[in-house]
Order: structure tokens, then C-alpha cells, then sequence
């Protein structure tokens, strides 16, 4: 036993005091020692055979009892683990303390108190397997007592809200002002239209010039607003409209100094 | 119809078929025909009539005795229906993309999608302008009279309202702003004017 | 305590509440605290007050609103589980071990492991605790504030719903162990001590 390491031989298996019945109900214990949850287990069993209340069990009976259970599994050469071994040894020792007068200058808990803690600690067992029999003889649910048993979920309708202050407004503006200063610390897109891109993309285009259009119209989407970008696009453009001129795809006319120059396709004779 | 004493064998008082049945129907995982019910309630009981006095007695009640089928079930009352749905708002601040674009739109508006992806440098995901209009922060303005008819973006009243702003030109100005100290540096000339018409601009114009 | 006249926001009808709590009550499979039935209710309604109306109305009939824990919620009543008794195939019985584990957690909890092995005589296996976890009968508790800080273990309400209590002082005999002190952790104080001659005599007698 964990809590009294205090080690003691096994007695010899003197057992004066049980008779043959005794011995047998012995025997038959330790056959079945597998059974048993534990030396703990063991005694609940030897204490309810002497057939009265637990808490008027004798508990130097008890430890007769025990001492003949680990005799028996000496004569039927049966090997007990050692944690029977040491509650064995514990109540052998109990046992003489109990028969003994005490002792005036013993140290510890005396005879009766380490009896007491015995009888204490059986009960207890026993107590907690009464309600653990007293719990499972519950109407359980789902086996005697039911829930509903087509529950209708609540369906959770999640929205989600954005939220922003004039502040967070202000400071998105201002980082964007902020970035502009720094611009060209930034790599960024580089405002320019590479020729090469401004001709294929009018390529694209120029089959549907039946009509004389002017160049801007050809000016992607997104490079017709920024003066950087529009500049850049627009050389590029017309840069791809004299190729495609040169190359006898399209036509080019202005009809004046700075007046907007426009192309057509080239119409195939 | 179950006459009680008329009945070759007894079964339990009514009251007491009922409750059995309550109970029955409510454990079940779906709805029980009146067989079903009658297989399971002691000899001599009156399935239908039991059933019958249940749904009367839910009548007006939170849930219902309701016929599904050959069978019956309880189901919460239709009127309140509401209870099984709950709205969650969650709060989320708005993504920076987001903001950024709702900051472009609120200062150059009208403006249009090209505009502010040329302020921003980066393309503007078509989820972003849905965000904002789903939150009624902005909406399309007067198509741009330039090829191709572009879009606008405005901000709107209840833009306005959110922000607490009488109108778009009580938006701090980049001189509050940097007195504000939310502007670190002097923005180049050119750019600290927003300019909606710039894209009307000619094209060999400055 | 709800007193409508003097309420400030007044809240649906009386009944109207008692309604809408046996609809959530009714659809939900878990117990709902009080705190969550009003959260889902109107402004201004009472739910202590709706789920005592609508326990009241239950008595006797084939379901029941019952405590569980900290929440409520509707079962079926107890005396008609000859009716309703269905043969659980699929759980194995528990083991001794597992049933004495369990007493003993929902008895003395908060408990370790070492004070589990201490009542037992043996060691606790680590199958026999996950076993109760996995059935959401037993859940970690606060560690004690001991040397080593060990965990402990404490009953859930899953287990209280199991077994039809409506709280942990509600576990049977509770009361006859506490004033025998077997739920405490060692012998009462003044335990008379047996005489070797005596040892018949009742240990816990004065």
C-alpha cells in the first residue's frame, strides 16, 4: 500500500483464528485473484462475508482473513503482484499492533487509527460502487429519457459590416498623396507604352477602322488620363501607326499642323 | 373511434395515451404514422384520437403537431420561424485596397475605374468597388462623354452620413491633411490638385 | 423579477414569450441557458420567468422541461421509459472500473487522478478516463493548486443531462455521504478509535 511504505516480512500464515471454511473461501478467492480490482478490492469482498454492517467490520478479522487469502496462494504455488504483497505485509503488522498493548513511546498513528483509515477507505469504496450502481439504474438519455429527436437547427445568417472612420479615409489619402511623393523611390509601373505592345495592340484593332479614327481612340483604356501615361501611349500609338503604314496595312491623315491625327485600314484591292 | 367501453380490450385513460404519444413523437427522428404509433402504445389505445387531441392541444402553442406525409411531427410554429434564424453582424474594418479606392473615389469623383487604378498603381479587383457599393458607400455616376463611355464612381449621401460629412467638399484638404501631420511631405505641383477633367484633356496637352 | 407595468421597454405578451421559448426550447437538443433563450428574445421579455410559466405547463404531460446544470431543456418524462426504452446496441456497457471512476469524479469533484487511485486502491487506466471523456461525461478541471499543480477532473453537464439531474447537488445520496464524511478526504475528526477487543464496535460511532 502506497500511503504506509513501512515494510514488514509476510507472516508465516498462522491463521488460528479462521477455520477450514475460512480457508476454503480463501482458496476460492485466490483462484479468482485476477477478478479482483486490487488488494482494496479484495478486502470490500473478505469484509462483506462477515455478514454485518462495514462500519462494524472487524478489522482484525479482516487482516486474518487477508493473511489467509495470501497463505492459500502460497500453498497453490499462485504468484501475487507485489502490491498484494506489501497490503499483506501492512496488515500483518496492523494485526500485531492490534493484539499488543500499545506502546507508550510509539511515533505515528496508532493501531486504532491506521484501523480506522482501513475501515474508512472501505467504505468509501463501497460507497462510491452504491452510487455508481445507483447512477447506471438512472433512466439515461437517449436509452430511457430522450431528447428531441429531430432537433431544428438555428441557421446563423452571418453579415458582415465593413467599418471605416473619416480618419482611416483621411490617412488611406494621405498614404496615397505620400506615395506619390516618393514615387520615384518606388518601383512602380513604368509610364510607358513600349512600341512594340502599342502595334500589336493595334493590329487588333485597325481591321475594324473601315472609317477614318483618330489616334486617340486607339489609346488603351487605362493610359488616356495620367499626362505621363497619355504622352507615352500616344508615341507609342502613333510610332505602330507609322509601321503599319510602312508596311502598307493602314493609312494615316492629319489634316493640318497639330489637328488630331487619324488612320484607317488599308483598303485591299 | 375508440370508445372506451365499448372497447374489447382497455387501454390506458386517454390523457395517459396522450402523453405517450407527446412523448413518442417528440423523440422521434422523423415523423410517425398513426400505425407506428398504435404498435408502440399499449393494447386497446386509440392512435388516431390520441394523435387528434395532441394537435389540438399544440393548437396556438409554440410548436405544431403538423401531418407530414401518412405521418405527423412536431415542428415550430410557422409564425415563428424567426427564431431559428439568427443575424450575426460582424464587424470588419475595411481592407486597405478598399479604403484606398473609397479615399480616391470621395476626393475625385466622378472618377473612373482606369482613374483610380492610375492613382492607385495597382488594378482595382471588381471585388473591391462591390464592397463599397454594397455598403451604399458609393455608386455609379454619369458615364464619361470619352471613348468607350467609361463609368463613374461617386461617393454617396450615405457616404456622407457615415463619415459625417455635409458634402463632398468638407473632405479635409491635403493642406488640413498635412497639418494634420497625415501628409509628411509637399506633394509635387501637378499632382495636388485632383483634376476630374484631366481625361478630357487633349492629347498632346500638357 | 419581471414586472411588466414597471418594465422600460416593454417586451412581447406573456404568453408570447412563453411561445417563443417552447419553440427554441423544443428545437434545440442541448440545453439553453436563460441567458441565451433572452438573448433570442424581444426587447423587454422576461425568460426566467417564461421558462418557469412554461415548466409549470409541462407538468405531467409526456415531456418535461427540466433543469440541466445551468440551462433547460425539454425530455421525455421518466416514467414512460417502459414505452420508450430502446436497446442501445451500439455502446458497450461500461466497466466496473469506468462506472467507479466516474461516481467518484462526479462525487468528489474537483479531483486528480492520485486522489481517483487513492479511493480505488489501484491505478486509474488511462483507457478508463478517455472512455468518460469521449462520452463528454468528465472534462479537465482547474489544476490544484498543489505541488505539481495536478490536473483534475469534474462532471459535465452532458453527464448531468445523461443522467437526468439538475445539478451536481442533485446526484443521488449525496447528502447521507457528505454527513457520513465519505466524501471527504480523510476519516472525520474525533473518529473513536476501536479497541482490538471492541472491533466490532462501530468505527464512526461517539
Amino acid at each position: 500500500m502506497r500511503d504506509d511504505p513501512r515494510r514488514f516480512d509476510v507472516p508465516d500464515g498462522r491463521t488460528g483464528a479462521l477455520d477450514e471454511a475460512g480457508r476454503s473461501v480463501a482458496e476460492a478467492l485466490v483462484i479468482d485473484v485476477d477478478g479482483f480490482e486490487g488488494p482494496l478490492d479484495l478486502l470490500l469482498t473478505l469484509a462483506r462475508t462477515q455478514k454485518v454492517d462495514l462500519r462494524r467490520v472487524s478489522i482484525l478479522q479482516l487482516a486474518e482473513q487477508y493473511l489467509a487469502f495470501v497463505e492459500a496462494a502460497k500453498r497453490l504455488r499462485i504468484e501475487l503482484a507485489a502490491d498484494w504483497l506489501v497490503m499483506a505485509a501492512w496488515l500483518a503488522f496492523l494485526k500485531s499492533r492490534l493484539l499488543l498493548p500499545p506502546e507508550p513511546e510509539a511515533v505515528g498513528p496508532s493501531a486504532e487509527e491506521m484501523a480506522a483509515r482501513l475501515a474508512f477507505r472501505l467504505q468509501r469504496l463501497e460507497a462510491m460502487r452504491e452510487v455508481g450502481a445507483k447512477l447506471m439504474a438512472r433512466p439515461q438519455l437517449g436509452r430511457e429519457r430522450f431528447a428531441r429527436g429531430a432537433p431544428e437547427a438555428v441557421e446563423v445568417d452571418r453579415t458582415v459590416e465593413h467599418e471605416a472612420t473619416l480618419l482611416d479615409l483621411m490617412r488611406a489619402y494621405a498614404r496615397l498623396k505620400t506615395r506619390d511623393d516618393y514615387a520615384p523611390l518606388h518601383v512602380g509601373r513604368e509610364p510607358v507604352l513600349t512600341p512594340e505592345k502599342a502595334l500589336e495592340r493595334l493590329r487588333g484593332l485597325i481591321g475594324d477602322a473601315v472609317d477614318w479614327t483618330t489616334l486617340s481612340a486607339f489609346l488603351p483604356d487605362d493610359w488616356t488620363t495620367e499626362p505621363r501615361r497619355r504622352r507615352s501611349a500616344v508615341a507609342a500609338t502613333f510610332a505602330a501607326a507609322l509601321e503599319l503604314v510602312k508596311r502598307g496595312e493602314a493609312e494615316l491623315r492629319q489634316d493640318r499642323h497639330f489637328a488630331d491625327i487619324s488612320l484607317k485600314r488599308r483598303s485591299l484591292s | 373511434m375508440y370508445v372506451s367501453g365499448d372497447s374489447l380490450f382497455t387501454g390506458p385513460p386517454e390523457a395517459e395515451q396522450e402523453r405517450m404519444v407527446e412523448a413518442m413523437l417528440f423523440a422521434a427522428s422523423g415523423p410517425l404514422t398513426p400505425a407506428e404509433i398504435g404498435s408502440r402504445l399499449p393494447e386497446g389505445s386509440d392512435p388516431y384520437a390520441a394523435v387528434e387531441r395532441l394537435r389540438r392541444r399544440y393548437e396556438g402553442r409554440g410548436v405544431a403537431l403538423v401531418r407530414i406525409g401518412d405521418g405527423w411531427a412536431f415542428r415550430t410554429a410557422e409564425d415563428l420561424a424567426f427564431l431559428l434564424h439568427r443575424e450575426v453582424v460582424e464587424t470588419r474594418p475595411l481592407s486597405r485596397a478598399a479604403i484606398e479606392t473609397l479615399a480616391i473615389i470621395a476626393y475625385h469623383q466622378p472618377v473612373t475605374r482606369a482613374e483610380i487604378e492610375e492613382i492607385r498603381g495597382v488594378a482595382v479587383s471588381k471585388g473591391t468597388l462591390d464592397l463599397l457599393m454594397e455598403r451604399n458607400w458609393v455608386r455609379f455616376g454619369r458615364r464619361r462623354q470619352t471613348p468607350g463611355r467609361p463609368a463613374t464612381f461617386v461617393a454617396t449621401e450615405a457616404f456622407l452620413d457615415h463619415f459625417g460629412l455635409a458634402g463632398p467638399s468638407d473632405l479635409p484638404g491635403l493642406k488640413e491633411l498635412r497639418e494634420a501631420g497625415l501628409l509628411d511631405r509637399t506633394p509635387p505641383d501637378g499632382v495636388a490638385a485632383p483634376r476630374p477633367d484631366a481625361a478630357q484633356a487633349s492629347i498632346f496637352e500638357d
